[in-house]
């Protein structure tokens, strides 16, 4: 579907966090992300923070486009494609999130839409402090870390995941977050035999399955994913290793 | 007795359903997936001399009628597309498309292509949004026969030419191609179009002018192929909004050997070669038809 | 404040929608009915010197995406559509539309539509399944210019030429109307076409070909505009796949001072004039655009 | 829609009418028609004879393309595009239908949908006789004429419509037949102010509204009908006066 929206409310989240909020026709679900441009930029996926009537995108600023699109305010129009991909299969009963940095974002549905316990991963405090009402706000258990120590517990994700894991039991975990911590998080899963999705990110053109430009081995991240299992993640060779930049060229992560 | 095996001159096919040029063939593992999930053959994605990122983003959007792109021929360059061309191969039948603006440029990718192990090449004289490439050689009979004879004089693999149906002069570009020597066409690549989004006063597409596919060019493919058939007597694939075994029929029995499909995969997934396959051989069975050859232009008498 | 009134040149449009040629405008009454119902103007059925039945049928077959016909330029002959012209004239603007096979048929037929009192008369130097009319000779650029200046010399009405999209010299195809004298240029007719069913392996057209119309050519139209925009500097005219205003709306940004519709009033109705106007009149208020002038070519920016 | 359907069976009603059967996807109303064509033939017009899952054509071989749909088969196959028109207003209670040779087809799915009583006229009774245990079936009332007297009335419809009115109360007269009949049975439907539908033919080429071939001044026959009302009727000049050839070119009717 393509749909050009109008933003309901632009957000400063913290200091490089926007959240675009607007109403748009089609249905989506957690895990889904879709395609965004207006004039001036070039149009980026971003994942949806929201699916509700009102969606939302929460996005990091990196790069001009991000900018350009955290220059945008109410009333301001987006045109959007999608939703694209296949989102996060809900049906666990005991699930712990694991966001890392701007990965918390796509996570956000999930702790709306069912009882789940989290861990939320950043850099410093600044990048985190808005999830804690959040998630304090639905009544989730949740855990922040941070690789300064500014917030919570000092390190990474994978460390408090493993703290977390110490106490409790979960029947999956869904994750989603920089490759890096994907990877090392993927092989706590499958060395303590836990159930995993996780969402991944390449570079996408068409976000519809066809150009081949996300291609993660033989699987298309816009298309297959970007949610993946853990047993399907445990056959991707080029996961946590390569990826492909937008001539299709190979590139060490 | 397999229905379904057809042959595009020497180049014989277990299935006549090829992967379209652009379509999920940029890299090897993709070419591979494709090859294991009924489809004959699969053509690379367009190939230059040169790595080349395309046209920045928005490149794409679809609607259920229609399907528009300008990539810009993003590709990795010859000489690093050779270890997708290693895994592609391995998994079976690999037409190479190539881009150039000359030529002797041509000429020097089908040569590498076929050190690569392609089955055939696939000269791409069509694409609607790269300046200097595609389509701008491809409408110049005179060029597109030079392309084609100096091709073919640097490799011993069949090559095949893609056209444009941009043209009123497709009857003599198909017969500039078989005076160059070529060993089949492929019709057609996409149309020249552009969509404005009226909220921006602007076009979609960065490139502003894009190709479009997909089920709103079936009919003015299906009659490219036919009008082809009339003007040339090598072989022809036929290629555009091609989402069912009916739609690939149309195809055939305009003229066309083997059939090629790309835009449908967005909406059918990577399936669609299976479905189609299913889909052609129940029909083949209930009219009698024994092969594709059978049904090869029949729509002429 | 009318914020829907355009001209195209000297002819002043309440409304910028028009009926395409071919479309309700074989009768009087009908062509006064679509004008009493929102359209700015008519255009007629083309007309030629004699009574032709047109193509046997089927020569009309559609899809939710696309829209084929055939009919073969049926009318009743310039002398007998002298009365279906008063009828309609009577009720609005109309333009004439001729066809014919050389520039002296052209000149004499648009000197009876000037007679009949035709705001204008559209030159259909585009139809692409009448063996010796049409397109044939709407891809000849010395042929196009003749044709438009020695109609321009019969007559002082403006003359407007509709150009085909099946060619890759549309740009000197827009020019040769210009040097020719043309007051305008309309774009675009149909793309050749083609259906087979695969059930009875024939083309389903008794013509075997046809043109194709309807939301599948609205990117190509919106294209062939924008591109003559850049071309020529007579006004231009925009038609093909045009269901709702945001469609309007991408010709008129790619250069159109106005629109017709045609395969669209099959599925929305004659109504759908009223709600085209509708859609244009909410859209300018809320983007504060005074006048159809004020878009006009804006993507170009 | 278009498809391509198999006859399941073919069958000859009397001399010169045929029926034809086939399984279709769409769904129809009485009252509407398709197009329909296979190889060798021109494709035409012919109004639905059955609407239920199983559809039907009935027609009368008057020409080269009925009579090679007359020899048509079980098994063959046939190209149906369609259902066009508007179909029959059925929602008055007290019905008389009106048939006129071929013209009585159309209206045998109302026959079946709803209580009516109905007047069945035709040349001789070698036209009409197939109608009468149809009819006597479903339990419906009716009355016969033959131009010849070789059954029933002698005489034309018009004139036993006449006799039953005489004897009968209608909230609404529904007409098909040939165009002469329906002049001077609309006429009688105005002074006798009883309220009336009739289906209208004129030559077709599009069947969608689109190419004005069908024309009744203003109206598509196609698109606007093939069914009118009584008051409609009324303002049509052409109406029982002129069609008009497949050129666009009025004739005397
Ligand atoms: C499925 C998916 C969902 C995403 N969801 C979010 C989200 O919810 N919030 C968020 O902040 N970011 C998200 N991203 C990443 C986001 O797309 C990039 O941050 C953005 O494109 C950067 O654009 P830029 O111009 O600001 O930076 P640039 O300077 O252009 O690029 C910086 C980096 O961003 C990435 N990037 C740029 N363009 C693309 C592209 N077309 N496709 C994929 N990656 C690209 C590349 O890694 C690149 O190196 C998502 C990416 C994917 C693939
Ligand atoms: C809406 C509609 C519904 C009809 N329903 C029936 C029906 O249920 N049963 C039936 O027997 N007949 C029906 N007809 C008439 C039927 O279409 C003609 O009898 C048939 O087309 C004759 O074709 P032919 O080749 O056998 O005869 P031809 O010799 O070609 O023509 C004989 C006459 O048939 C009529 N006719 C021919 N072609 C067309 C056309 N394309 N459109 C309209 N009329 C045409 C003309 O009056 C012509 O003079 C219907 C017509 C219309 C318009
Ligand atoms: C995303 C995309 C990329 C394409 N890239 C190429 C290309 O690199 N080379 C080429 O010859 N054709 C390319 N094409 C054209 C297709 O191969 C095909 O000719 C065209 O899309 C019509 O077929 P379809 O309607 O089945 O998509 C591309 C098409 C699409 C949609
Ligand atoms: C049934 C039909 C008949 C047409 N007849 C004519 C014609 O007589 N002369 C002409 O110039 N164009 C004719 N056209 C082309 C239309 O005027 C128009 O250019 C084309 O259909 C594209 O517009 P659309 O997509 O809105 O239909 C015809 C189109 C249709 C569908
Ligand atoms: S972005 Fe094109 S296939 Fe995924
Ligand atoms: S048959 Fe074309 S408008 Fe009715």
């Amino acid at each position: 579907m393509n749909e050009v929206v109008r933003i309901s409310s632009a957000e400063k989240l913290n200091s490089s966090t926007w959240v675009i909020r607007f109403k748009a026709a089609f249905d989506a679900r957690p895990g889904q992300f879709v395609m965004v441009w207006a004039p001036g930029m070039d149009e980026i996926p971003l994942s949806l923070s929201s699916v509700g009537e009102t969606k939302a995108v929460t996005f990091k600023v990196i790069g001009d486009d991000t900018r350009k699109l955290s220059a945008m305010s109410e009333g301001d129009r987006l045109h959007v494609r999608g939703p694209y991909g296949n989102g996060f299969d809900l049906s666990s009963r005991k699930v712990l999130l694991v966001g890392g940095g701007i990965g918390i974002a796509p996570l956000m549905p999930i702790l709306e839409a069912k009882e789940a316990d989290a861990v939320f991963a950043a850099r410093d405090g600044d990048e985190v402090a808005y999830c804690v009402p959040i998630a304090e706000g639905l009544g989730r258990r949740h855990w922040v870390s941070t690789d300064d120590g500014s917030l919570g517990f000092k390190g990474n994700a994978v460390q408090l995941v493993t703290e977390v894991l110490g106490e409790n039991v979960y029947d999956e975990i869904i994750a989603c977050g920089p490759e890096i911590m994907l990877y090392y998080l993927h092989r706590l899963c499958v060395e303590r035999g836990i159930r995993c999705q996780m969402s991944l990110e390449r570079y996408m053109k068409c976000a519809a399955g066809i150009c081949g430009s996300c291609m993660v081995d033989d699987r298309r991240v816009c298309a297959d994913g970007p949610v993946f299992t853990g047993e399907q993640i445990s056959e991707l060779r080029e996961f946590g290793k390569t990826a492909r930049d937008a001539s299709g060229a190979k590139k060490k992560l | 007795m397999n229905r379904l095996a057809t042959a595009v001159g020497s180049v014989k096919l277990k299935r006549p359903g090829i992967v379209a040029s652009g379509i999920l063939d940029e890299t090897g593992p993709s070419m591979a997936r494709m090859l294991s999930g009924g489809a004959g053959a699969v053509v690379s994605k367009s190939i230059g001399s040169v790595a080349k990122g395309g046209h920045a983003n928005p490149n794409f959007i679809e609607t259920g009628c229609w399907t528009m792109n300008a990539m810009g021929l993003p590709n990795p360059g010859i000489d690093a597309f050779r270890e997708e061309m290693e895994v592609a191969v391995a998994a079976g039948k690999v037409i190479g498309s190539v881009y150039a603006a000359s030529p002797a440029e041509f000429a020097s990718l089908a040569g590498k292509m076929e050190d690569y192990g392609a089955a055939a090449v696939e000269l791409n004289l069509s694409c609607p949004h790269a300046a200097g490439f595609g389509m701008e050689m491809g409408t110049d009979p005179a060029m597109v026969r030079s392309i084609v004879s100096e091709t073919k004089d640097a490799v011993s693999i069949p090559v095949w030419a893609k056209l444009t149906p941009n043209t009123h002069i497709l009857a003599s570009i198909g017969r500039a191609v078989e005076d160059g020597g070529g060993d089949a066409v492929v019709a057609i690549n996409t149309l020249k179009a552009m969509h404005i989004v009226p909220e921006f006063g602007k076009p979609f597409l960065s490139n502003r002018f894009g190709g479009l596919s997909g089920r709103a060019i079936k009919p003015v493919g299906v009659r490219a192929v036919f009008d082809l058939r009339s003007a040339v007597s090598i072989p022809i694939v036929g290629v555009g909004g091609i989402y069912g075994h009916r739609d690939a029929l149309e195809y055939i029995m305009a003229g066309a050997c083997a059939f090629q499909v790309g835009s449908a995969v967005s909406e059918m997934g990577p399936g669609i070669f299976e479905s189609i396959n299913a889909g052609l051989k129940e029909f083949m069975a209930e009219f009698g038809y024994k092969s594709i050859k059978d049904m090869e232009g029949i729509a002429h008498e």
